[in-house]
């Protein structure tokens, strides 16, 4: 599939409670590499309850400056969280599920992790 | 849009630095607003303005010509850009629809102006082909634009929009 | 607004280098082994799963296999999505660095990503006198 | 000494190349109908485009990332490709007057009807675009752009009552305007100063002259000295209007109303100045806009791109300006008015300010781009303020120009 179709798209949980849309798909660089680089596993989807626009940069822990520009992307994205690749039931075009019990992760980025 | 428009020379300066009032601009504002749907004698105004702006053009570049300030190119360019601000606003009051008697002879009456205008312009054209010394004279074009510009206040002060 | 405390878990620690599709990977330049443009990330080609499936628990997680470019663009923004036979691709073996532009490890000249500007030079550009001068 | 020469050489290119056919047009209108009383409004342009120009060139030093290529970043495909639509659309108008000025000017220089001019005007903008070196092409046309000082030796010889021109400084609506016009014509002088052509080409400039960070304190010298004088050549260029024209009763509409002060002021001699500056400014930023159009569309699309490449090898860049070009032959061909066109782009790039401004703005503060050269606090508070703002005037423009009927 094409990440594209996974971008925006409804995501239920096991019982079709709707939770909001994918707001951007989180990949781990952590297995051999085979050439240059290691292949982008997916780790997890960031699932936005209330907008799926851009973060533009602003879900990084480390970029608050300017303020007012911080606070007003941080509130349209406020209850935004990450599901791990373990918690998906099944992934579509149409709509994206998740296993019963899933755990939400705080969709964060780790300044150490980003480099 | 608003109509006191100043007349050439220090008269004209000095009511250009009195300020309105704040209260009036916003009521004359919405005045426009209402009455910009139309109206002869509004369209015609507007075309007078923009007529007298480009005769004083006129007169200005043919002073300058006198006065050796400016070049034939650039005096000649200046005159065909006035004419044709003179022709477009000449366009515009043919086209008006006039509803009533009054309004009719506003047209008429601004129709012959702008024709004074245009004839005045075409003078100071032709003075300016004629390469020093030919009739008419650089002057003569003046004194045409001068007439021109008389009648065309005269008859700004006539035409006040509602 | 920084300090207040996020409710959620932080998410376990992983091993390698964090990237996140839209925010470090969409969109980017792409410049090959000596810097020329080569294209921007369009969209990203994954391994799996397959649509609509149920997933086994224990499925090992998709990949990135390549980054795509050309007509998905538009489906991108417009809605759609193009045949896969009309993808182009650029495999991710091929990168060699992720930072504020992708860089690749191979000359760009040999891509079907490049198939435009190709078909612009020779047919157009080159053609015009002075189309090869180095301007420096 | 050869770097106070670069220095020097920067702010008097600077200052050239600051003024074009919208600041040109607009600063004659402003002050033939408003006197001095909108020159606060090109200290604010002024003050912003400092900022921002000094902002997108160094994100440009500091990563290499020309402003465009941020913009789609930033904003994703979709609001980046909404942006790139206006963004061009503008450009492509402002190609437009630019050319359709150089061809006035030369009409006014020659006689010869303008038209006949915009297609020599255009293959020479294409002929340096095609083969002259960048470097070369900012210099050429800095350096006789500078000769529009010739506005400000003018006013001087016209000997106007200071006392009075001073008098008109404070904002103030004239009596013959009303509030609405004097603020339409607010944000179009707003919208000249701070083109957004001018960062897209700043930036890219900055890319093209390989500018890293050790080359910031003399990007920032020719950005805050330079501009700064460049608006007080616009204020001349309004206070000759003032002095002269607005006395009158006469509001510009064309070219050749905006020389005559000059004339009037330095007869002859200053006509012929002034026609080298106009031309040199307008062809100056014809260039500028037409590059501009290229980069624009490149840096979205991830084209090569750039005059330090050959055409060859930025060849889609390369047909993109032909085209452009074209495309602007053939609107002035209609007969359409250049210095109307050159009203309505300047009001149409102050609405579009925020689309550019915005990720900018965002992006130097992003320590993945910047390292240790993110904005600094003062900085981010101007930012904010300048956002505010373009947010103001790009939201006003569209209502304002609906009930001015275009500031007529």
């Amino acid at each position: 599939m094409i990440l594209g179709d996974l971008l925006g798209t409804p995501v239920h949980d096991a019982d079709g409670g709707w939770l909001g849309r994918v707001a951007d798909v989180r990949f781990v660089l952590d297995g051999t590499p085979h050439q240059l680089m290691a292949e982008p596993r997916l780790l997890g989807l960031v699932i936005g309850p209330h907008s799926t626009a851009s973060f533009m940069g602003y879900d990084r822990n480390g970029l608050t400056q300017p303020r007012l520009v911080a606070r007003i992307l941080r509130w349209r994205h406020r209850g935004s969280f990450l599901v791990l690749w373990e918690d998906i039931a099944m992934m579509g075009p149409r709509s994206v599920r998740l296993r019963p019990g899933f755990t939400r992760y705080s969709a964060a980025l780790q300044k150490a992790a980003n480099g | 849009m608003v109509l006191t428009t100043p007349g050439p020379g220090p008269a004209g300066r000095s009511t250009r630095t009195g300020r309105k009032h704040l209260g009036g601009l916003v009521l004359a504002a919405l005045a426009l607003l209402t009455g910009c749907s139309g109206g002869t004698s509004q369209s015609v105004s507007t075309a007078l303005e923009d007529s007298s702006s480009a005769v004083a053009t006129a007169r200005i570049a043919l002073r300058q010509d006198m006065d050796g300030k400016l070049t034939r190119a650039a005096a000649s360019t200046t005159l065909d850009d006035e004419l044709k601000e003179i022709q477009t606003s000449r366009s515009t009051v043919l086209k008006l629809s006039p509803a009533t008697q009054e309004e009719r002879e506003t047209q008429k009456q601004a129709l012959d102006v702008l024709d004074q205008c245009a004839a005045g312009f075409a003078t100071a054209r032709a003075a300016l082909a004629a390469n020093d010394g030919g009739a008419p004279s650089v002057s003569d074009g003046d004194k045409a634009l001068a007439g021109a510009q008389d009648a065309l206040k005269q008859l700004e002060g006539k035409v006040v929009s509602p | 607004m920084t300090s207040s405390p996020d409710p959620l878990l932080p998410a376990p620690p992983v091993a390698g280098r964090v990237l996140d599709a839209q925010l470090h990977l969409l969109d980017r330049q792409v410049l090959d082994h000596d810097g020329v443009p080569v294209t921007t990330v369009d969209d990203l080609e994954l391994s799996g799963p397959a649509v609509d499936v149920e997933i086994e628990p224990g499925t090992a997680a998709p990949v990135v296999t390549a980054l795509l470019t050309g007509p998905v663009l538009g489906t991108r923004i417009f809605g759609g999505r193009p045949p896969s036979s009309r993808l182009i691709r650029i495999p991710w073996k091929d990168v060699a660095e992720v930072g504020v532009v992708l860089r690749l490890g191979i000359s760009g000249e040999p891509l079907d990503a490049g198939w435009v500007e190709r078909w612009v030079r020779d047919k157009i550009i080159a053609r015009i006198p002075g189309g090869r001068h180095d301007p420096r | 000494m050869k770097r106070l020469l670069g220095v020097a050489l920067g702010i008097l290119t600077a200052i050239g190349g600051f003024v074009d056919i919208g600041d040109l047009v607009t600063n004659a209108v402003v002050g033939s109908r408003f006197g001095l009383s909108l020159v606060w409004v090109v200290a604010v342009g002024v003050v912003g485009i400092c900022l921002f120009a000094n902002m997108s060139g160094r994100v440009a030093a500091a990563s290499g990332r020309a402003t465009f290529e941020v913009i789609r970043e930033r904003l994703g495909a979709r609001a980046g490709l909404a942006n790139l639509a206006a963004s061009f659309l503008i450009n492509l108008m402002t190609v437009t007057a630019e050319i359709g000025g150089v061809a006035l000017a030369l009409q006014l220089a020659s006689s010869v009807y303008y038209l006949l001019w915009i297609p020599v005007a255009a293959l020479a903008v294409w002929l340096v675009v095609w083969r002259v070196r960048f470097t070369i092409m900012e210099n050429v046309t800095g350096l006789l752009g500078l000769t529009l000082i010739i506005f400000a030796v003018a006013l001087f010889l016209l000997k106007p009552d200071w006392g009075m021109l001073a008098g008109q400084l404070a904002p103030a609506v004239p009596e013959q305007e009303t509030v609405w016009t004097y603020s339409y014509y607010a944000i179009a002088l707003f919208g000249a100063a701070m083109t957004p052509y001018e960062v897209f080409f700043f930036s890219s400039g900055a890319v093209e002259e390989g500018w890293t960070v050790k080359d910031l304190l003399q990007e920032r010298i020719n950005v805050l000295v330079g501009f700064p004088l460049g608006g007080l050549l616009s204020v001349a260029i309004a206070a000759c209007a003032a002095v002269v024209l607005l006395p009158a009763g006469i509001s510009v509409t064309s070219l050749s109303q905006v020389v005559l002060p000059v004339a009037e002021g330095a007869g002859k001699i200053g006509l012929a100045l002034v026609l080298v500056g106009i031309v040199a400014a307008t062809f100056g930023a014809a260039l500028e806009t037409t590059l501009s159009s290229g980069y624009t569309l490149a840096q979205f699309f991830g084209w090569s791109w750039g005059k330090f490449r050959r055409p060859a090898e930025a060849a889609r860049f390369h047909l993109a300006m032909i085209v452009c070009l074209l495309v602007g032959i053939a609107v002035l061909a209609t007969g359409v008015d250049p210095v109307l066109v050159t009203e309505y782009s300047v009001v149409f790039s102050a609405i579009a300010l925020p689309l550019t401004y915005l990720p900018i703005l965002i992006v130097a503060n992003d320590p993945q781009y910047m390292r240790e050269h993110v904005n600094g606090r003062v900085v981010n508070v101007l930012g904010m303020v300048y956002l505010v703002i373009i947010l103001v005037a790009s939201i006003a423009a569209i209502p304002l120009m609906i009930v001015t009927g275009a500031g007529s």
